[in-house]
């Protein structure tokens, strides 16, 4: 959600905070750090997206590189929240060892867990997940967890202590936005838990179609990094959040086969024609 | 005799050697990185960051050293 | 679109002004005054929706009613531009009369028209819609035309002058979108006038889908009127303007069926499970 | 025997009389009605702004006397 | 609809018969004769579809090329009813010519009424069309017209007195299927001739889906003709039509946001947990 | 698929046939026999559809009733080979013991199983699913397995030995079709046993739909037996069945935004009007 | 002084009696039950067709007799 | 002095010359083409089948000679 100086603005918009385990967001748009062209565009999207939670890889350094800038170098952290993920990691064991590591860098608990089945489609392994879950809660992580949009397994992974439920809307950087809203709009009537749409938006209105299902937040990176003009697509989401969340708050209008008439069907001037029924 | 005065040690999975002795920060000093943007595994295990000083690199031991990097 | 100051401070959102006919609209966004609670509530309405661009309809004066306040009175007309529509007429005759008296209230040549082939789902009549836009173009009006969305019917409508071409996404009031975006894609590769689609608008995401396709702006009333708190969707339907139109203009990632990883796949840790291909 | 000095009129469908001779313009304003948020059409034909104080309605006319309202 | 001998035997399956003017046609599914690989391969793919109603154009001919073998000496007129169409032509006049000209050929007064509006989108131009129609019309043919899927439009061709109107489900040759279904209803709501979806059909759901909606039949060519086995093809697009007629018929199931149990729900075993309301 | 007999004198239909572990299926379409109106009906519904495998379910005796006809008593074993399933099963020991019972009655070995999460949505229960899987499987049970369609949860049920993988096009009797169609046609990329989509078919397109992804069966019971005339419907879903699996085999046209004329374009006649280009 | 003849047992969750001495098959018999449409669990344990002959009813017994019926 | 005795005609845009006083039976014949399968316009105007023998070429004529083809 935008700042609250704006809600005092615009009382209308009043809205309440997403918090996640102990973290309190005051954005509902959570952005990734990946695939920008420099440091220096990455920073600039995320003002630009204003988001306040920034996701971020565990890499191996390289040691024949000179010592240059970090990523970290460019994220303000008095700024945003950041959340380092598990990418890349196709075995539970992998996942934990990199939360960890990156507990170690970071001094934070809050991680977004993945254990992916495959590394052509990059979809997340049930069981590998659901280990993972369990041994990072018991290790005291605050554990936000991609898994597919199966609702059920969604309820399993918040009876193992997940902190957010994170459903693919489709596969990771397909651009497909959210295949089936139906799955979404359960998983969000049987978790307590945020639910925030991880992976496959494409484009604006992905994010306000998750958004209007009543989804908590939306996680994506490819959609900005990778599209033709970054920054302005950094704006197009932060603007479509805010719209798909206003509207679910608004109460949209009921879906009919046709017609209801938005001026004044009476007082019409003397026709020749009379209307037909 | 005496004992060779150097160890191998496996860094990111290439072959490096070290002084003897050697611990896992002043290996981090020798290697150039700045402490405060990278984790450090040795055998698989985290040697957290107050752990560091204290723990000695040993002949064989497998090292990972990761930092965080754009991601999604 | 959004005001030119803001562009100042954001020039990663330049975008050009959407022009009609001799009329310069400074937002994407047109919005109905139809079935709003009360004037005031109609007054904030559009003032949150950064509209530029208002409906209204023709009606016979009630003249047992003593000479209450006028709608006019609540529309500043040196903030908004006033687009009269012939809602309500169900042949070209009465469609003309109406412009013609709305003009004369108005003292201006644009006039939103609407020939209606019958009462149940107020789906426009082709034959009378050329009719009336042949007559009024001859007439001197700037002629905004709804329409279905028939890309040749489109054609046609520009052929005889009309200065823009308003498909409807789906029928009057129904709150159903865009059921055909490949139409109106279509539409906008035939057509050199600007393209606003007209109706059917039912929530956030329905905007910013027709913005993203590429349409120069929508026109809706009712999905703001009768959302369960207007003021709320005002604010929704306005950044989903920006967006839609901001995601446009950003160029979009391609669609696949899977994944394309947003995070590095090389540098992981050694891991016990090798990925699965 | 003399003739009768009002006329019958339709106004929005309605029967009206007016006195013989009334302009548009003093019809409107005998209506009660403000001037500038209206526009007349006397038998179908529309009767501009600037013609309504020279136009005499004349017994029979069909009038409509329309006004902006809120619609989309 | 398949055989009546087949309905003796399968009581269940009993539909009226699709009637177009003076036509009885005994199948729903209508197809083209163009893009085979040889006039052996239509005849066969017109026998395996099951269809009663081969759709032809009118060409030039080849002046040059020796006397050889007519598609109409592949066509058993006692077997199929053949329908000519305009197809190529871009303003009314042609259209009528070529009509005229078929007409005279075959000596009956079934023409597919196709005037264009480019030959980029093959749309059909409306103006032309209904010009078209109301000369041919007059001059005694029965006017089967291909049109948008526009639903007043349909209604304009109907009072025209078109014998059918053939809204196209997509573009044609495009395989897109039935883009707009709820365009389709509604014509079929407002229209008492027979509605034969045209254009547009790229697999057999497509036809299962059109006449699931209601259309009384589909036309198609390019699904069967220019598929990887045009046999296999006609005789999906045969089974495809009659299953979707007959769900038409028998009533489909309403939809559900989630669950009713096919099992009976009492009954069970003991169990150790209780499921979950 | 339809008899080998219709296949002798169908050359161009040949289809291999579908195989569960040791059951060699004549028909891709399974239908269930639950809600019918009479054993009579079932009977007469299960002949019409051309199935050759049909679920039932494992219930306690009514003790109070008089020892009446079985439902074992209307289906011919020596025509349909019967699937028991586990439905109502909320945990995995409740489906094995189950399974257990109908193995004791049947003596076969072919098993469907389902542990459902919760009673509302009876969507699948990941954990339980996969234990069951488990124990089933090394109780000799050749297992069919109904889950989500979540691509990876189907090769982790693969792995632990099911021999066919039986996704959800939507949830249980909610008539909505296939609901993701990406996360089924990269289930069928990812597993090897036959994957035969299971609930959610609300109407004959659905079926035909499935069959097109390239799913080797659909099974259905509500879709049927709920229809307003089962009967009817069963023919329906028969022909969907052949018509999808057709359709996936012929190799159906690709999709294109627009136009490819099915009638030659050149030897048209002198026109007045130039087709646009 | 010498003990019941009749045994206590709940048979889908209701409670029966029966003969000290009922096999499983007999008690089936005596339900009026068809045996080869039914399949029996005593104490949530399978008793197989094959077993009905030789396995006893007891005292407390928790029977479970289940048919197939019509489902998905 | 005589005038020619050959026409010079246009048949589906080709130039082509006949006989003066053909018929437009006998230039079908003459096309070898078979009668039953075309359809003949002279002049955008339709000659019918019944018209055919009745109907002669003339100089300058505009023919279009169209038959059935394969379409949808």
């Amino acid at each position: 959600m935008a700042s609250t100086t704006l809600h005092a603005s615009e009382p209308w918009l009043a809205d309440e905070q997403l918090v996640v385990g102990d973290t309190v967001l005051h954005s509902r748009l959570l952005v990734g750090t990946g695939k920008y062209k420099s440091f220096e565009e990455t920073a600039q999207a995320l003002a630009i997206s204003g988001t306040h939670c920034v996701t971020v890889a565990v890499r191996r350094v390289n040691l024949d590189a000179k010592s240059g800038p970090s990523l970290l170098d460019h994220i303000d952290r008095s700024r945003y929240v950041i959340l380092p993920n598990t990418a890349g990691c196709f075995d539970a064991k992998s996942a934990i060892r990199t939360a960890e590591l990156a507990r170690d860098v970071l001094g934070t608990k809050l991680v977004k867990l993945e254990v992916l089945g495959d590394a052509k489609t990059l979809l997340p392994d049930p069981i590998g997940t659901l280990e993972a879950t369990r041994e990072l809660v018991a290790q005291g992580f605050d554990v936000m967890v991609y898994t597919s949009d199966d609702p059920r397994l969604g309820v399993r992974l918040q009876e193992l202590g997940a902190k957010s439920v994170m459903p693919a809307g489709s596969p990771i950087g397909s651009g497909q936005g959210i295949l089936n809203p139906n799955a979404i709009r359960i998983l969000l009537e049987l978790v307590t838990v945020p639910v925030i749409v991880d992976a496959g938006v494409g484009t604006a209105s992905d994010v306000a179609i998750a958004m209007e299902l009543g989804a908590h937040g939306v996680l994506l990176n490819t959609g900005i990094a990778s599209a033709r003009e970054p920054l302005r697509m950094a704006a197009a989401m932060r603007d479509a959040c805010t719209a798909g969340r206003q509207a679910f708050l608004a109460g949209r209008i009921p879906k009919r086969l046709y017609a209801n008439a938005s001026s004044p069907t009476d007082g019409l001037i003397s026709s020749h024609e009379k209307p037909r029924a | 005799m005496e004992q060779g005065t150097r160890i191998e040690i496996q860094v990111n999975g290439e072959a490096r050697s070290a002084a003897r002795g050697t611990s896992v920060d002043a290996f981090v000093a020798e290697l150039g990185l700045r402490p405060e943007v990278v984790a450090i595994e040795v055998n698989d295990r985290l040697v957290r960051r107050d752990e560091r000083g204290r723990t000695m690199l040993s002949d064989g031991d497998r090292i990972e050293v990761v930092t965080l990097v754009g991601g999604g």
